[in-house]
């Protein structure tokens, strides 16, 4: 793709640009649509409606009036915040959300930065995340967000283990860590002649391996019932607590991008990236960025789905899921998908 | 370790069925009144609004009376001896000229007490609750029909009767007096007379 | 055992009986519910003996309320009691000049009582000897006066609001 | 000496966070002013007094006993019918007067309607307070179905002013039956639905199983009532125990809590004697509706003025959150000499820094949802 | 950030436009200050309930008042209160909107006589932009009081005076008549 902007674009560093922002593109569509798709989900499942007077048929325009409206707030900054920190810490939050995506391949035709470690690169870069909230907590100087700050830290930290456990048993079966290789090692139908070669079916441990994922995916995106470092009920918002106008937008579409990351990330490693699931019908790199977008916004919506059902859980049993549960069961389910592969 | 089984079992279970009720009811038809376009209809007799039908309006104060939070302003001027009120459309006879009638529908608890009251039905409420306003003296809501200068008009043909009449009271009473006065002087000459 | 339900007259002489001091009499009445009256500097001992004696076994305060009377310049205390295993409710009174209006505390016989005293303090200045915490509970600290008295005057501003309409 | 020295380290200082006035799980305007360590409440001090209304103030300012109906709506407005009920008996004992039938079993019946809209409403927000956002939506769908019911009977959606004294201010519709009947029939699966989507959650069970128990004898000495004594297991309704109105006529079962899935006397109890109730408030509706004259003035009784002799009275009722106290001392004057209201959630608020002890922030707000509590209410 | 902490002096077509786009996206996204201080509150949890449905008008709850729009005074405001109602609205950021819900935060209501601990009124300590009268206010009522907030903000522009002084004088105006 760069090729093709560098051929339409005459300057090449414009063109480098224009490259390095689709991604935002994609992010800042994407989240005005999640948004929106929130809503609405929230609203039909509660027989309700959602936004509908906003821009005309069904509210479409919704989230664009709400972030029309956080840049017009004022900015608060309060005295005793440590303000250099409550400054950077939105931004710092979006950047890093931001950076993963360079290795996400969105199709064939498109991935950022097609390095070797790929998945390496994205799960440092989401340590981040932590960092970032943990500086924008501590900043606010209110007690309400240290305390949402330091469940973050632990609940963060604590999940990571088993994310990158299933994460490294997946890079067992594909034995490599760039992700547009690991896609590509995906395409085709040839399990039982009909099911396409994705690493879900190819191995029934990583069945296990994908259910641990999407609760750890849940945790990291911290999306009921592992909302904890917002809790709206216990915290009031959290770490989120003290901000205001589009510093806090920014959290609120970190937070999304989040989502979409983990989201593009589990498809990527089970579900086929931006492989058709019909073999070679309905593929390139038009259509297979279709594909993707479609498996990560399935995800996208079993998520909020799970978040309009289920209450949340507390911060020790949380600890508890994870230290007692979900890491051993990720590691002993690391050492069947080895054998497995060795066996087959 | 079975119990832990036997718990994580629970938990998929439970989560598994409540997914499967919201699944439901993400299909099923929402129960929302899109209120400025579809305004539903309000039962008869129900409590948003006081009118008061002025013409009806006798001035008895038993409604002030029976507010709790008296939010009720009435005031009142008899009506001249000259003048003929006529009659509510209950045929009550009107008495009182009703120069004040406000209600403050901000201190107002919608308790309907003032409804029962009344001898001519002529307050009551109406399913009328779109009056949110930008000033709350607007909420003040004022009955009362007559024009200031109507005001001051019938209170001074009320004095000007009043006076006419205390002149006349005191002319009579004056009289009484002149009489009585007679009458003891008629008494005393008479008991005097019988003292003589 | 004789656990049998008891009519206040019965437990008014049951108390007569058995508490040398302190009960002042049975108030029968013409319409609603009879009361006992007792004297408010041995309140604390009658409880005691009302929720432990094993023909009575008050073990509910159903409510404690502050009146005030000014005909008589007295303050009164009204316990209601109620024993949920015999069934049976009784209705207490104390009354104390309005210049120096103590009462003994029940709140270490029935903790239910230690709110209930606070609320009977802040709104009627009824002062409860031996209770940890006698502070205002429903108006703010620095409130004026005890409102539920028939002599109650409005404090004008608070925090340099008005209190008036 | 080594456990000296890591004692030491270790050795955290305690923190004071404030909970309220505003804060989105304390139910209004409850403060709670809470000393944590680490994230363990060592010490809660609940400040009330936000809402204090003056009620016992306005009952005694009002002239007329009737005028003083409109206020008590306004003391529990979660379950206004219970509160207006409550009072009216009072009164009507002092006048020892006799109702009608027929005003009896809609009091009744509208009572218990009250009770079902109260607790599910309660039952919403104490899964609000827990993070499911989406049971407190279905339960106020339901809970709008009373309320149509209510508005077309009396004309206002939350504070009814409809109970008076001797009877009611006006007759119910021909509608108000069959549309009972209908209520009861299609609310009964979603209860169904409720324990399903909540009750019986895993994650629920967790959150609120052996959470802020509640033992039988600590309930009893802070004379805890309604669902939170029933919670702790003792079976004690004055529906049942001491029947007032017309309640000794019908059949139905005082649900208690039975430490199903934890301890008696847990948040999960006192939450699942509210459902359990919920079922019976039904069973009572249904008797009631059948035995309900369908013929009668309810407004043969009420007295033109209101004549009071001297005396006092303390009548107890049982709603929703628990055993309502009025007590009334009249003179003989037509505005009560004084109304004291012994209000549940007042007493049941006070418990609460005994039974959050050692318990995380997170179950402090269980505790404080499970408690139900109406601060309108508490503070009066 | 905060646009609106700019003055303009002069309209032009430019501002005209973008007024109108910025106050399409103020009065779209009213996110209301999610705390309740008596009955009206129930009325209120009703209004954001399936059956009248905040989210239509893209109104949500904020727990935290640096996010809210506007802030709901729904129920009674008593004196002990006053100065957390005052604290909260002081916490929120420009621009910033009131509603006033039902009699007793109107006016203090039914108990503006004798409630010697209730304040008659919250634009006593706050300055108000709509009054909604009820007691509680129909859900409906609440909405309507929504859509004359948004005929309000139609009417604000960059060029005049920012809105909260327009307000802060509106209230100045109000309480000194």
């Amino acid at each position: 793709m760069l090729e093709f902007l560098e051929n339409i674009i005459p300057s090449s560093p414009v063109a480098l640009v224009v490259f390095a922002l689709f991604p935002m593109v994609i992010i800042i569509v994407y989240a005005l649509f999640a948004i929106w798709l929130e809503r609405k989900v929230a609203g039909f499942i509660q027989d309700r409606l959602g936004p509908m007077r906003t821009g005309g048929f069904h509210g479409w325009a919704q989230t664009i009036a709400d972030m029309l409206k956080l840049i017009q707030k004022e900015d608060i900054i309060p005295k005793d915040a440590s303000s250099f920190l409550f400054k950077l810490a939105p931004f710092m939050i979006f950047t890093a959300s931001y950076a993963a995506f360079a290795v996400i391949p969105f199709s064939s035709g498109y991935i950022g930065s097609n390095i070797n470690i790929g998945v390496f690169y994205l799960l440092a870069i989401t340590s981040f995340l932590t960092i970032s909230i943990i500086m924008a907590s501590w900043a606010s100087n209110n007690k309400w967000s240290l305390v949402g700050g330091m469940r973050t830290a632990a609940q963060m930290v604590s999940y990571e283990v088993p994310t990158i456990v299933t994460v490294l048993s997946v890079l067992i079966v594909a034995g490599s860590m760039n992700l547009m290789t690991i896609t590509e090692m995906q395409t085709g139908n040839d399990i039982m002649g009909f099911l396409p070669n994705w690493f879900i079916f190819q191995n029934p441990f990583l069945i296990v391996a994908f259910a641990i994922f999407a609760i750890s995916m849940l945790a990291e995106s911290h999306r009921v019932p592992f909302d904890l470092p917002e809790s709206e009920s216990e915290l009031v918002a959290g770490y989120q607590t003290e901000y205001s106008g589009m510093r806090w937008g920014m959290f609120m579409l970190a937070e999304y991008a989040d989502m979409l990351l983990l989201s593009l990330l589990g498809a990527t490693l089970f579900f086929g990236g931006w492989n058709s699931p019909f073999g070679t019908f309905m593929s390139g790199p038009i259509w297979g960025f279709g594909w993707f977008m479609l498996k990560g916004m399935l995800l996208v919506f079993v998520m909020m789905w799970i978040r309009w059902t289920l209450p949340r859980y507390r911060v020790d049993q949380l600890m508890h899921i994870c230290w007692s549960i979900l890491i051993p069961l990720s590691f002993v389910n690391f050492v069947l998908v080895a054998l497995w592969e060795m066996i087959f | 370790m079975q119990k832990q089984l036997k718990e994580g079992y629970q938990t998929f279970k439970s989560i598994f069925i409540g997914m499967a009720i919201t699944l439901r009811h993400l299909f099923q038809p929402s129960v929302t009144i899109q209120y400025p376009d579809v305004r539903v209809e309000l039962p008869p007799g129900v409590r948003s609004k006081l009118y008061v039908n002025i013409d009806d309006c006798i001035g008895c104060l038993l409604c002030a009376r029976a507010c709790p939070v008296n939010c009720i302003d009435i005031e009142t001027v008899k009506a001249t001896s000259d003048v003929d009120l006529g009659k509510t459309s209950t045929g009550n006879p009107k008495r009182l000229w009703v120069t004040q009638f406000d209600i403050d529908m901000s201190k107002c608890m919608y308790c309907d007490l003032c409804v029962y009251p009344c001898p001519t039905n002529c307050i009551y409420m109406v399913p009328e609750y779109e009056y949110s306003e930008f000033d709350r003296k607007n909420l003040i809501f004022e009955f009362s029909n007559l024009s200031p200068e109507k005001v001051t008009e019938v209170k001074d043909k009320l004095e000007k009767e009043n006076e006419e009449k205390n002149r006349q009271k005191e002319l009579a009473q004056q009289k009484k007096d002149q009489e009585k006065k007679d009458q003891e002087t008629d008494t005393d000459t008479d008991a005097g007379k019988a003292g003589e | 055992m004789p656990t049998a339900m008891k009519q206040p007259e019965e437990i008014a002489a049951y108390l007569n009986d058995h508490i040398d001091e302190g009960v002042l009499g049975f108030v029968p009445a013409e319409v609603g519910q009879p009361w006992i009256s007792v004297a408010p500097d041995t309140v604390k001992k009658i409880a005691k003996f009302l929720r432990d004696d094993q023909e009575l076994r008050f073990n509910t305060l159903m409510c404690l309320s502050g009146v005030h009377y000014p005909a008589e310049q007295e303050l009164g205390v009204t316990y209601h009691l109620h024993s949920t295993t015999l069934g049976h409710t009784v209705a207490l009174k104390a009354r104390v000049p309005i210049d120096n209006p103590r009462v003994q505390s029940v709140e270490s016989i029935w903790k239910t009582a230690d709110w209930h005293e606070r609320e009977a303090w802040d709104m009627l200045g009824i002062v409860f000897d031996g209770h940890p915490n006698m502070a205002r509970i429903l108006c703010p600290d620095d409130w004026i006066g005890h409102p539920l008295r028939k002599d109650y005057v409005q404090q004008e501003t608070y925090m340099g609001v008005t209190t008036r309409f | 000496m080594t456990n000296q020295i890591t004692a030491n380290i270790h050795e955290t200082k305690e923190m004071t966070i404030n909970m309220g006035p505003q804060h989105p799980s304390t139910h209004g305007v409850l403060r709670l002013e809470v000393v944590l360590n680490g994230e363990v409440v060592t010490r809660v001090h609940p400040h009330i007094g936000y809402l204090h209304r003056c009620f016992e103030k306005y009952a005694e300012a009002m002239d007329d006993y009737s005028k003083v109906i409109p206020y008590t709506d306004r003391i529990d407005y979660v379950s206004a019918m219970n509160q207006e009920h409550g009072y009216v008996i009072a009164v009507e004992k002092l006048l020892q007067l006799e109702v009608p039938e027929r005003v009896e079993y809609v009091r009744v019946i509208l009572a218990e309607l009250q009770r079902i809209a109260s607790h599910l409403l309660g039952i919403g927000t104490f899964g609000l307070d827990l993070g499911a956002f989406t049971p407190f939506l279905y339960c106020f769908i339901e809970r709008e179905k009373i309320l149509t019911i209510f508005e077309k009977i009396s004309g206002a959606r939350l504070l009814y002013n409809y109970i008076c004294v001797g009877g009611l201010m006006r007759d119910v519709p021909d509608s108000f039956k069959p549309e009972t009947a209908d209520f009861v029939k299609t609310f009964r699966p979603k209860i169904k639905e409720l324990n399903d989507l909540l009750s019986y959650n895993q994650i629920f069970i967790d959150r609120t199983a052996n959470i802020g128990v509640l033992p039988a004898e600590v309930a009893l000495n802070y004379a805890a009532s309604g669902p939170m004594l029933r919670g702790s297991g003792v079976s004690w309704d004055l529906r049942k125990n001491d029947p007032y109105s017309i309640y000794d006529r019908f059949e139905f079962d005082i649900p208690v809590g039975t430490g199903e899935v934890g301890t008696v006397g847990d948040c999960w109890d006192r939450y699942m004697v509210r459902v359990r109730e919920m079922e019976q408030s039904l069973v009572i509706i249904e008797q009631a509706l059948e035995q309900m004259p369908d013929e009668g003035n309810v407004m043969e009784a009420v007295p033109k003025r209101i004549r009071m002799k001297e005396g006092e009275i303390y009548v107890r009722t049982e709603t929703p959150r628990g055993e309502l106290g009025y007590y009334i001392i009249s003179d003989k004057s037509s505005s009560p000499f004084r109304v004291k209201v012994r209000a549940p959630s007042f007493v049941n608020l006070s418990i609460l820094p005994a039974i959050s002890r050692g318990a995380l922030l997170s179950d402090l707000v269980a505790i404080v949802g499970s408690i139900d509590i109406v601060l309108g209410e508490v503070d009066r | 950030m905060g646009l609106l902490d700019k003055k303009y002096h002069d309209s032009n077509i430019i501002i005209v436009s973008l007024d109108s786009a910025l106050n399409w996206a103020r009065k779209s996204s009213l996110w209301y200050e999610q705390f309740g201080l008596a009955c009206c509150a129930i009325e209120m949890m009703a209004t954001a309930a399936s059956h009248y449905d905040f989210d239509r008008f893209g109104i949500i709850p904020r727990s935290s008042p640096r996010q809210a729009d506007v802030m709901i005074v729904a129920g009674t405001v008593t004196m002990k209160m006053a100065s957390r109602i005052e604290r909260l609205y002081e916490q929120m950021s420009e621009p910033r909107y009131v509603i006033s819900m039902g009699s007793c935060s109107n006016s203090g209501g039914p108990y503006w006589e004798h409630g010697y601990h209730v304040l008659k009124g919250v634009d006593k300590v706050i300055p108000v932009d709509v009054y909604v009268p009820g007691c509680p206010p129909r859900p409906e009522a609440l909405l309507e009081g929504f859509l004359t907030l948004q005929k309000k903000i139609e009417g604000e522009s960059l060029v005049e005076k920012k809105p909260s002084e327009k307000i802060t004088e509106d209230a100045d105006r109000h309480e000194t008549t």
